[in-house]
């Protein structure tokens, strides 16, 4: 039967300072398709929505909607074009009720002379529930009353009727990881209305890791690798299973140079760190695991998977509820990153602007602010031996920086990345918990991290590595823990020789 | 094919976890109602006199003002700000009402249009202090400072020492009358309240101003005016404070600069007693008006209890320290600042 | 770069300076006027009384600005002030001397109290603050017996030093609350601590994560309020020789614009504690000069809250985009 | 006066938008808000009424507490009194408000006499009784003559100092006891019946002074019980409030009377007793003799005020200080009676209203300056 185009991509590129997120993408979407998109973290897939809802703009390339040129300037105007999208992180406004929700920004058609008439904005958010199969929610409960799961489906409402309320002729929905929070039951239902949307001529674009879910709903999936559509085919149930999606996603294999595998050395004997069945209620349980001095450990996991709880739980942010964790023989609480870095645990956290630097202190400042002892002359900091030994970590880390009184705030993001390291390398700290290193870092800045992570190693630190891509954990560690839904499922030995394939890993990932 | 797609035990403790949560944060709302009927159970064993028809009038009346104005704060601190002009603005305009009606010191008589002039001033001076604060990005809090420092130097430039004893026969009424046992102060903050929970509840605006409070960043992306919202929110402060003004000279009878004075702090302790959170983007009117009852009860039940005076401001301290301790998110790695 | 900015720099000015310079200007500008108005302004006798009313108001500043660098705000150090002077009157009639240790004490002790409150019962710490000043107000009143006495005869030896004064025109008083200026720079500039607090005003996150000891940070602010407000009840029972338990109540919001005008941003991060000199400076001429030259009692309070607003103004550094200005 | 204030703000912020539309001089931002705080100052501060021209008239300084209380500005009426006594020109007023700031009472001192030198005089109603010795420390390195009314504290006495000319009060304590009688006198039953107190502003000399007095006149009069004691900050809403709880807890007939510290809280009670129409049947007291204090007295709503003549007292006092400058008088060889006296509070019940009203209210009363012992009514210190 032949399908009317609804939304077309003409070669889209989306260039960042020093990363090529998007190379070259073009795609046709069709009215009353599923159309699923895969691939790892990072692989341009929520680049590629942030662009077509608005809120990002393509470097260049062209979007056509409905056979019209297509740019809208924000959510709202995309909206009235026909897309909506279902964001990853919840936008709804905890303290107001479902109904005022559903329609805020778009109260115009229930203002009755000044007010807004609440009976109808109620009736109307209602039906909406019931279309979506949610009568349990009552449209008047305040949205912080609903438990998560029931949020993640006011906020799909919300996208639907933003969209299908104005947009005639079939509109485009994208749903990022919605399903991450959602039990079987809410899947089976979301499902459901998925598939009664694509009947009725929209087309539904599914992002998630949950590869089973994936092939189970989408009529087409493409996949998505460093930013380019390596594949794209019918989900035919005969060709398609999980073996080809892994393949497809995961491709070549690195090369050995990237991650400087030479200089991988053996790990010592002597253990720095061990979990002992350590669990936090509700993100991971009974975490058993030991970090030699000299070692790199990856973690990999899907979001969710309880990785970046177990990383933070290490660094002393969060409390665990059970488990112990024994530093150099002796069990320790670690009540804050202050306690944790006096035993030697120091985190570089994934969010470089909001928890890595101080963009008011200069370069100096940040440097040293993990470790004070080390510029204090008499008790006092100086100054001076503070810019020198920013200067020392200039020239080491080749930090590109005018001079080291400038402020930290308006560097790119490798530069800020180093001047992190080098206020980790500062602080004499022995275990580092790196979350991901190298996130939204140019591929030249990566490879010096690289580097530099390797140097930290060979001086004999111990790092637990959350790597952006699997081959990025593979490549850099001498072992490889695979965790899925909070509970380690594997763990691989990653010796330089005999690197485990990303296909396997993949398997107990997801 | 279709493998049975099953949750984790994790994914299960998820799912209490966020049930006990949100069942927690829902008894945190409620905690400032508790400690009200703690308090007014607690007053009425020990105070004598409190718990009677003649005191629970009394505490509607003197609830009445401070009532008024921490409604007119409660959006300023919902959107994150504070506003300390209502002290002086408040004090020039129950100085300036008085010498515009029938009064003791010069022939003007405008009666009561005088109200709805004084109010628009007020109106005015609170919406030049949101322009400063907005456009001109300056800090609500200093604003306001000088903002009320001017005010009252012209409230006491206004009468130059010598109130002007109001005269007018509408504002004796006002002042004494009562219409179903409730006297009419009282029904202006009624009214007030009426429209703050229609403004809050039943309209745009109220909507936009949490959704400001709670992440200025949705709000802006949901195509939310940020800056005419904040504004309108200065001019329903400006409304509240012509409002406080008017009520202030009524109840005393003359138009002094000290009708303002001692006002703005406790109208804040209310709203932040009540449960709105000082960051913005929880609480609301309802908490509001619990909070103003639990402050005026603490003031009305250490009179009863003969507290000395020396000692009951500490005792209000310490009793609000108390309240707000217990109604305040506690969390490891919560900011609070 | 639009074509200013590099006019600027040419001139080696950044921003940061100028608005430093700021304050000066603003301090230079208002006394040339008062001293056009009354030659009188200048006169040794009334620098000697600027100094000496600006002593107080600086030492609340100080001790402010710390607790400003935070983000918070500390309401409670009039009264603090207030408790100190009367505890210092009463007691150096009992024990001396060291009656000045007992009181700094207690200026730690108020300054850790209202720290508890904020950090550990996680109290905003406006609502902290201000229950806190309604408690150490109750406490002056408990102390002075509700008496506003003056001090007797005898201790007046104690006290003399206040009226000292160096080549006529520098009283003790200042050289005093410099010494505790340079000290509270010292400590906020170049101590591990005094850091912290200035990156926990700036990005409260990246400091818990970077393993810098937050609470302590925040503890040690409030402290130094407490410690700063102490020092300025000194001031004043040695300057009134009395202990009148209202003595501080209205100097709270002048230590809090002295801070602002200083250059502390509110929203914490930004701004020095020792430019607070500047923000006293500028607060003490206008009230000084307004009564050197003649302006009418009911005039002045009206000028004083235009010239507040007028400094402020200029003073905010308004190119900071994106900050979300509470 | 709402213009002005409208006008003024808006005057700013047109000059605000004149300074931006600046054309043809690409100013930073910065540059201009420099010079629009000139010209914001230099507007501002010519535009107060009150200039001081060149430095020959000699300057009456009175400072007190605060321009809202009518007493207070008495002062300032009876200065100007005097002032207007002298020779054309030869001396202004300058009014030093200090708001309740014991510190900015000094200060605000200290700086006009930097300013002026000895070429003032000065009429003082401490804030509170210990500024006076630094206040007298001040003249007497200044060498400007001055007055104190009201307080002083114990010990220290104008005798010990040169410049320090004459302290006058009426006797607080004794206000305090007058009021007191008058009200228990006029008690339903004379002499007994249950009284609230309600003080002015704690740790304020004044008020304790009156508190005294009032306690004295308690023990003369054992029937009287006080049901309780609150403090009204000389507020009126505070007193308002106050008086509201008394009548909750108390009840409408458990109160015969509430005796009050100042007119301004007076008129907090007498609104409150009106609300629950019992003005006139509970009695209040009250000191200043405000025009609203003697307004109620003649309603009847107020058994007494004690009026304090602020004209006289501030006119007298200048004129003390005026003639010890030009040498009339010799401090030295002032007996103690012209030193330290008492001016005679006048009592305003119901049967002294219609004098009073007669020599103070319709007519101003003529004051002969140079006649220095009229105020006199009796020495402070009975020897």
């Amino acid at each position: 039967m032949e399908r009317k185009l609804l939304m077309s991509m003409k070669n889209i590129v989306k260039q960042y300072p020093g990363t090529l997120a998007l190379n070259d993408i073009s795609m046709d979407i069709y009215a009353g398709e599923v159309l699923g998109l895969i691939g790892e973290n990072g692989a341009g897939k929520s680049t590629l929505m942030k662009i077509m809802i608005g809120a990002e703009t393509a470097t260049s390339g062209e979007l056509r909607m409905h056979g019209k040129n297509y740019a809208p300037k924000n959510p709202i105007e995309a909206n009235a074009l026909g897309v909506g999208m279902v964001f990853q992180e919840q936008s709804l406004i905890l303290n107001l009720s479902v109904a005022q929700n559903i329609f805020i920004g778009r109260e115009k058609r229930f203002i009755r002379h000044g007010f807004v008439d609440r009976k109808a904005m109620n009736e109307a958010a209602a039906k909406v529930l019931a279309e979506m199969e949610i009568p349990q929610i009552k449209a008047s409960t305040r949205v912080n009353r609903l438990d998560f799961a029931s949020r993640q489906m006011v906020e799909i409402a919300k996208v639907f009727d933003a969209v299908n309320g104005e947009a005639k002729e079939g509109s485009v929905i994208l749903l990022d990881e919605p399903t991450s929070v959602l039990n079987a039951e809410e899947i089976r239902q979301l499902f459901k209305h998925v598939r009664r949307l694509c009947a009725a001529g929209n087309a539904v674009i599914f992002v998630s890791h949950k590869l089973d879910e994936v092939m189970e709903i989408a009529d087409r999936i493409c996949v998505f690798k460093d930013g380019c559509l390596v594949r794209e085919m019918e989900n035919r149930a005969e060709e398609v299973n999980e073996a080809v999606l892994y393949e497809a996603m995961v491709g070549r294999t690195a090369s050995n140079e990237y991650y400087q595998l030479g200089r991988q050395r053996m790990p010592e004997e002597t253990v720095v760190l061990e979990l002992k069945n350590l669990s936090k209620r509700g993100f991971f349980a009974d975490v058993s695991l030991q970090l030699h001095r000299g070692e790199i450990i990856g973690i990999c996991g899907v979001i969710g998977s309880g990785k970046e709880e177990l990383c933070a739980v290490i660094s002393g942010d969060e409390d665990p509820t059970s488990g112990e964790i024994v530093i150099g023989g002796k069990v320790c609480k670690l009540p804050s990153p202050h306690s944790a870095l006096r035993q030697g645990i120091l985190s570089v956290p994934r969010e470089r602007r909001a928890g890595g630097i101080i963009s008011d202190f200069s370069a100096y400042e940040n440097i040293y602010m993990s470790n004070y002892d080390k510029v204090k002359k008499n008790g006092v900091i100086s100054p001076k031996l503070a810019r020198e030994q920013a200067e020392e970590y200039r020239k080491e880390l080749d930090i590109k920086l005018p001079n080291v009184d400038q402020k930290v705030g308006n560097l790119s993001g490798g530069n800020a990345q180093k001047v992190v390291f080098a206020r980790v390398l500062a602080s004499d700290a022995e275990v580092l918990l790196l979350d991901h290193p190298t996130r939204g870092v140019d591929v030249g800045a990566k490879a010096e991290i690289y580097s530099i992570i390797r140097d930290i190693a060979n001086q004999g630190k111990s790092l637990i590595v959350l790597g952006d891509t699997l081959e990025e954990s593979i490549g850099l560690s001498n072992r490889v823990v695979v965790m899925k839904d909070g509970e380690v499922t594997r763990i691989f030995d990653a010796p330089p020789e005999k690197k485990p394939e990303q296909v396997d890993i993949v398997k107990y990932m997801m | 094919m279709d493998k049975q797609v099953h949750t984790s035990r994790v994914g299960e403790e998820f799912a209490q976890e966020m049930k006990k949560q949100s069942q927690k944060e829902r008894f945190m709302s409620l905690a400032p109602l508790i400690i009200l009927l703690v308090l007014i159970v607690i007053f009425s064993v020990t105070a004598q006199g409190f718990f009677s028809i003649n005191n629970f009038y009394n505490l509607l009346n003197q609830a009445a003002i401070p009532l008024v104005m921490s409604l007119g704060l409660t959006f300023v601190i919902l959107m994150g700000s504070t506003d300390l002009s209502a002290e002086g603005l408040g004090g020039f305009i129950g100085s300036v009402v008085a010498l515009m009606v029938l009064n003791s010191k010069n022939d003007m008589n405008l009666g009561a249009f005088a109200i709805p002039l004084v109010v628009l001033i007020s109106i005015g001076v609170s919406m030049l202090s949101g322009l400063l604060h907005i456009k001109g990005k300056l800090p609500s809090f200093m604003v306001s400072y000088g903002v009320s420092s001017i005010m009252s130097g012209f409230a006491v430039l206004s009468y130059r020492g010598v109130p002007a004893r109001i005269r007018d026969p509408l504002f004796t009424v006002m002042a004494q009358g009562n219409f179903l046992g409730i006297p009419y102060l009282t029904w202006i903050a009624i009214v007030t309240f009426v429209i703050a929970y229609i403004l809050q509840n039943r309209t745009r605006f109220g909507s936009y101003v949490m959704a400001i409070g709670d992440n200025e960043a949705i709000a802006k992306n949901i195509g939310i005016n940020i800056e005419w919202t904040k504004f309108k929110v200065f001019v329903w402060l400006g409304l509240c404070i012509g409002i406080v003004g008017v009520m202030g000279a009524v109840r005393v009878g003359q138009g002094d600069v000290g009708i303002g004075s001692d006002l703005v702090f406790p109208a804040i302790t209310s709203v932040v007693v009540g449960g709105t959170s000082l960051s913005g983007g929880k609480g609301g009117v309802v908490h509001t008006l619990i909070g103003a009852f639990i402050v005026t009860v603490i003031n009305n039940a250490l009179v009863l209890l003969g507290v000395s005076p020396y000692i009951q401001q500490a005792v209000q301290g310490l009793i609000i320290l108390g309240a707000v301790a217990l109604s305040v998110p506690h969390g490891k790695n919560l900011i609070v600042k | 770069m639009q074509k200013e900015n590099s006019m600027w720099s040419k001139l080696a000015f950044n921003r940061e300076t100028m608005i430093k310079l700021f304050s000066l200007v603003s301090v230079i500008v208002i006394s040339c006027v008062f001293c056009v108005m009354s030659p009188a302004f200048l006169s040794r006798r009334n620098l000697l009384n600027i100094l000496k009313d600006l002593s107080p108001v600086l030492m609340l500043a100080c001790g402010e600005a710390f607790v400003l660098m935070l983000g918070s705000i500390d309401l409670s150090t009039g009264c603090i002030a207030s408790c100190a002077a009367v505890m210092l009157t009463v007691l150096l009639g009992k024990i001396g001397p060291a009656a000045y240790l007992v009181v700094l004490g207690y200026g730690v002790f108020a300054g850790l109290f209202n720290g508890v409150a904020h950090t550990y019962l996680q109290i905003p710490s406006f609502i902290a603050t201000l229950s806190t000043q309604a408690i150490w107000q109750s406490c002056a009143y408990l102390l002075s017996g509700g008496q506003p006495l003056a001090m007797l005869p005898d201790i007046w030896p104690y006290v003399n030093w206040g009226k000292a004064s160096f080549f006529e025109c520098v009283p003790l008083l200042f050289v005093v609350a410099f010494l505790v200026l340079l000290a509270y720079t010292v400590i906020s500039k170049y101590t591990g601590i005094g850091k912290t607090v200035f990156a926990v005003g700036s990005n409260e996150r990246a400091t818990w994560l970077m393993g810098q000891n937050v609470r302590l940070a925040k503890m040690l602010a409030f402290l130094m309020s407490g410690l700063g407000a102490a020092i300025a009840g000194i001031f004043f029972a040695v300057k009134l020789k009395s202990r009148i338990p209202t003595v501080g109540v209205q100097y709270n919001m002048l230590g809090i614009a002295a801070a602002v005008l200083g250059g502390v941003q509110m929203t914490g991060g930004r701004g020095s504690v020792f430019m607070t000199l500047l923000g006293a400076l500028l607060i003490t001429i206008i009230q000084n000069g307004m009564n050197v030259i003649g302006v009418d009692g009911l005039w002045q309070q009206i000028i004083f809250g235009a010239l507040m607003l007028a400094a402020i103004f200029m003073n905010s550094d308004k190119d900071h985009k994106g900050l979300v200005v509470k | 006066m709402l213009l002005l204030s409208g006008t003024g703000i808006t005057l700013m912020e047109q000059e605000n938008r004149e300074a931006k539309k600046m054309e043809g001089y690409k100013m930073k931002r910065r540059e201009k808000a420099a010079m629009l705080s000139i010209a914001a100052c230099a507007m501002l501060v010519n535009a107060a009424p009150v200039m001081a021209e060149s430095a020959e008239p000699l300057t009456i300084a009175v400072s007190m507490r605060s321009t809202t209380s009518e007493y207070h500005m008495q002062y300032v009426a009876g200065a100007e009194l005097f002032a207007a006594s002298l020779p054309e020109g030869t001396a202004e007023v300058q009014m030093l408000p200090c708001e309740g700031n014991d510190d900015k009472q000094i200060n605000d001192i200290n700086a006009l006499i930097a300013s002026k030198g000895d070429n003032m005089i000065l009429f003082v109603d401490a804030n509170n009784a210990p500024n006076i010795t630094s206040i007298a420390e001040a003249c007497e390195e200044a060498g400007v003559y001055w007055c104190a009314a009201w307080n002083a504290p114990e010990g220290i006495l104008p005798t010990s100092y040169k410049y320090w000319v004459n302290f006058q009060s009426c006797d607080a304590v004794k206000q305090g006891y007058d009021i007191a009688v008058n009200l228990f006198e006029s008690l339903p039953t004379p002499g007994e019946g249950k009284i609230c107190v309600l003080e002015g502003m704690l740790a304020n000399t004044a008020n304790e002074d009156r508190m005294k007095g009032l306690n004295m006149a308690l023990e003369e009069y054992p029937g009287i019980e006080v049901l309780d004691d609150q403090a009204g900050d000389w507020d009126t809403g505070k007193a308002l409030n106050i008086t509201e709880n008394w009548l909750a807890k108390y009840g409408e007939d458990g109160i015969d009377g509430i005796w009050c510290a100042c007119d301004d809280m007076a008129v907090g009670v007498v609104q409150a007793l009106t609300a629950k129409n019992l003005n006139g049947k509970i009695l209040s007291t009250g000191v200043d003799g405000t025009s609203a204090g003697i307004e109620m007295v003649e309603n009847g709503e107020l058994a007494c005020t004690i009026a304090n003549n602020g004209w006289l007292q501030a006119g007298y006092g200048c004129a003390y200080a005026y003639a010890a400058k030009t040498g009339v008088l010799d401090t030295e060889t002032m007996d103690d009676l012209h030193r330290m006296f008492l001016t005679n509070g006048y009592l305003v019940s119901a049967d002294t209203l219609a004098d009073y009203k007669a020599t103070f209210v319709d007519s101003q009363p003529e004051y002969d300056f140079t006649d220095l012992d009229y105020p006199i009514a009796g020495p402070m210190f009975e020897e």
